[in-house]
């Protein structure tokens, strides 16, 4: 294992004092319990959005904290969830009396962890609502599973609402707003190498040089199916047409373009398959009106990507373009 | 037939952390096929965390032990795991209160609980290869033993082969709940983790209660 | 060889096209030959700023293209200086009349089709100033030798040029500011992977498991010295101490703290990295007060890590706060 | 002495585009021990680009075909190759001019005027590791040849000798310009890529201009 840290142990604490470290205009950093929150937590009368997960996916969510995004992330230990005493922290941290609202991604670990987090918060008088993402269209939608996994979209959730909490939406009205983001997303990702968990200490899985992973989570969980390797355009074909039938995505329809990085690949590659996936869309008369294109929610160093399409309207893309100011998004005055 | 004292949970618990200390590449493992590759690593850490309150622990009544094993989980843990398995202990505490021995009957109850609050939680039922393919067998052979007059050490040795058979009946599964399940068809194959780690939760039991 | 492509020689092609799409509010692109501008070139009455080089170390450079960056960028090969005609052209493209300054890394291939490139456009006249960054203290300065590469410090001194010419600079000052970004910023980096050229097929050099190169460039070639394998905390030393020593930086200075990815190496690690470096400039009493962390100058999906520091006055501070709109860098109105 | 054509000319530089098209791996791989890992792929995309405009370069007079490769390679290759190759054909063809033939002593002032162009443009000395290691000793043997009236067959394999002789003194020596120097003493034994891709321009001399 090939890794610039000092102990796996130590990683996520040491890499969050970093990002405290280089961002402290921006964010404060608590420790033990550990939570990222934005530097003028709590804001008096503004929904709180809290956010987490396991770490492993930088900027995702810590990177995601300040003004027009999350207020507080929790993050766990690398790919686990983080516990419900970190989160239940972060959420009386930065209660500002308007509500909290938690944007979880969907994983058993996740989902039951805030779930026990929020019993707690509410316990204490504090009104919060969760709000589940579940938009890898991998993995088959059913009422008997654990059901899709979170992905691509919670970045485009955090972001618009944050916006939407930001202009003093109320909890209720954050949370449908969150549901809509959410109902609106889909995604897809693929890997060409494995990522290594640091306790692990060897790569997840083993990828033959000339196979790649179709549908694989953020975890390095196996994915949907194992193929030779293809070609950027058919690679970002295999992603896009699942994710344009599954909402369904139909001409007219005016998007926002994510094309993600996992980690180990660059903006080069990401930038060719953004072009194929922004020809398909046009080519099925789908208007790509915003895009974002980046590692932003990752898999440690894994090489691959995935692609996330939001169908936008109005108040989506205004929430979308509102100011931001994070450490891992920022635009606007 | 003899009591269950508080002193013989802690061992248990002691045990317990030995296994999963011994066995935590494994589960690792096991998690990488079929999920991310972290259930041993989450396990460790959480039982290294309450081998770390020790002292606290060893001289509590049983209800304040379990408790003090539900926190630490939940609060170190994260994941599946820390949630399911901190709330099995929970709700064992609530069933153990501040009794500090346990007579074999009381102790299939305080089981019964902490599973009811791993279902409620985790809404899995047999089949869904999960963890709960191997607790709630394992508990229903240990209370059936115990109700028709067999030893503690028989009700747990049939317990700890209830969990095996259990843990080996996930492995054709296709897992319908957890990480496993974004597997669909692809998970199928490979035994559960937790399930994994619940066999060893038995063993410990038949290694240190009787 | 995995990447995400569809064949090596159409990658650089294929890429600025994406990245044209994804950005069409900001830049615009241009092929055969290839360069990009800014949307709103050529901007009358400010000097323009034209950089360029390889492939293969995105964002730079055309991701710093726009408001407040750079006006062009040139995008050679992968690891292939530009053409003298790409230069040429851009230059004509983005000259707004107050002159156009070349911001050149320090590598023999960009130095000289620069030199090449603004000798024609002086024959057109058009006034021309070109900068060589060479800040890479891995490599001994020596007036015998190409002397030293420039690499991190380019990224600085395109935003701090940039917004220099936007506040209505002359060409002359611009330049002499461009000079004095170089003369204060050090960097150095190292590999702990190798990349894969495109063309090439296979990893430019061999590295094993427990060795990294400490020294690298951006461009695969070989660094310094190979080591095995250390800890972050001692890499992190190990390449801040030439830079602490080299200027010299020393207590009371502050600085900008810029801890890059090669490519490869996700946030989480970086971070830590940051945090280290962080540690020891203020140990030492110089003052970090500002940052920049991620992969802004990299070397394909290299595994790696480059510090760079730039002492900072009030004039490089503002200039650096100073509003950004580029695909790479963005903050400010 | 017979002098050598526009046609023959051009046939040397299509026979040293098919040279560095074998070649270019082997350049390649030369560069990536002490370069970039990109010669070979440089010189290859700027000659088959030379080679696509077969049909205007055949037919010119001998300054037009070169001032034809010159800014093609300028054009086309990017790095310190394009930018000193083409520079070398540019100044080739200014002392070339109109001629549709060349006398083997005229070519020896086409070179050498070509050899000017490179070392004030990359400012490289005998002894830092570069093309001019090869380039000058082989243009110097071939005018010292053809000044003490031997063949032009002859002149042309004295000049291919030099150059291997050049190239073979690149090897032990430390870079001191281009990327290679920035290796410093880690340079030293391996053959500078430059020099062998001149080698290659001599030998297609030597396979075609008699
Ligand atoms: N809904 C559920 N109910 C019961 N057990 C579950 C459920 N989901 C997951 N599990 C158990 O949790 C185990 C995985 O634990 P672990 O790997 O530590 O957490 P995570 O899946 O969050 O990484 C699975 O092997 C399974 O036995
Ligand atoms: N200043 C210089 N003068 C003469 N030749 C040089 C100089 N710098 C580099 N070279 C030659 O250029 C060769 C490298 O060419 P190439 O790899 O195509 O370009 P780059 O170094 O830009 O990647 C070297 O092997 C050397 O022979
Ligand atoms: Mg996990
Ligand atoms: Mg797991
Ligand atoms: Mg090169
Ligand atoms: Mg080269």
């Amino acid at each position: 294992m090939k890794k610039l840290i000092n102990s796996p142990e130590n990683v996520v604490l040491e890499s969050i004092t970093g990002l405290g470290a280089a961002f402290s205009d921006l964010i404060k950093v608590h420790t033990n319990p550990n939570y990222i929150i934005r530097a003028d937590a709590p804001v008096k009368n503004k929904v709180a959005l809290v956010s987490g997960g396991g770490s492993g996916h930088e900027p995702m969510h810590g990177g995601f904290v300040g003004r027009g995004m999350l207020d507080a992330a929790c993050p766990g230990a690398v790919f686990t969830s983080p516990t419900p005493d970190q989160m239940f922290e972060a959420t009386k941290a930065v209660n500002g009396g308007k509500g909290v609202l938690h944007i979880v991604k969907n994983y058993t670990g996740d989902v039951m962890n805030f779930e026990m987090a929020a019993d707690l918060a509410r316990a204490e008088g504090i009104d919060v609502e969760a709000v589940v993402i579940d938009d890898d269209v991998a993995v088959k939608d059913s009422l008997y599973t654990a059901g899709r996994r979170g992905v691509g979209t919670t970045v485009l959730a955090e972001k618009i609402c944050g916006a939407a909490a930001e202009s003093g939406q109320a909890l209720k009205e954050v949370a449908a707003l969150c549901h809509k983001v959410n109902a609106n997303g889909r995604s897809m990702g693929m890997a060409l190498t494995s990522c290594t968990v640091p306790h692990v200490g060897k790569p997840t899985f083993e990828l033959p040089e000339d196979e790649m992973e179709i549908g694989i989570g953020i975890h390095g969980e196996p994915g949907r199916t194992r193929m030779k390797l293809k070609s950027a355009d058919e690679i970002t074909e295999i992603l896009l047409t699942p994710i344009i039938e599954d909402l369904p995505f139909k001409a007219g329809d005016e998007v926002l373009l994510f094309v993600n990085s996992m980690g180990g690949t660059p903006l080069l590659e990401l930038f060719v398959v953004y072009r194929k996936a922004h020809e398909i869309l046009t080519k099925s008369g789908v208007k790509v009106t915003r895009s974002l294109v980046g590692p932003y929610i990752t898999s440690l160093e894994m090489a691959g990507t995935s692609v996330t399409v939001l169908k936008l309207d109005d108040e989506l893309t205004k929430l979308w373009d509102a100011p931001v100011l994070t450490p891992g998004l920022r635009w606007g005055g | 037939m003899s009591n269950i004292s508080a002193a013989q949970f802690f061992a248990w618990i002691e045990r317990y952390a030995a296994h999963i200390a011994e066995q935590k590449d494994y589960l690792t493992q096991l998690d990488a096929a079929i999920g991310d590759a972290d259930h041993g690593a989450n396990m460790h850490r959480g039982f290294q965390a309450v081998l770390a309150k020790k002292d606290d622990l060893q001289n509590s009544d049983i209800g304040a032990l379990f408790k003090g094993v539900a926190m630490t989980l939940i609060s170190t843990v994260g994941g599946a795991s820390g949630a399911l398995y901190g709330t099995f202990f929970l709700q064992a505490s609530t069933m153990a209160g501040t009794k500090t021995e346990l007579t074999p009957g009381d102790f299939a109850s305080v089981l019964e609980k902490g599973l009811a609050g791993i279902v409620l939680r985790g809404k899995a039922a047999i089949g869904d290869k999960t963890m709960v393919d191997a607790l709630q067998p394992a508990i229903k052979a240990y209370k059936r033993s115990i109700d028709s007059g067999e030893s503690l050490e028989q009700a747990l040795s049939k317990a700890v082969s209830a969990a095996e058979e259990g843990l080996k009946s996930t492995v054709p599964l296709v897992a319908r709940k957890g990480r496993a399940s974004y597997l669909g068809e692809r998970s199928a194959g490979h035994p559960d983790p937790g399930a994994t780690s619940t066999v060893l939760l038995f063993r410990s039991a038949a290694e240190s209660l009787t």
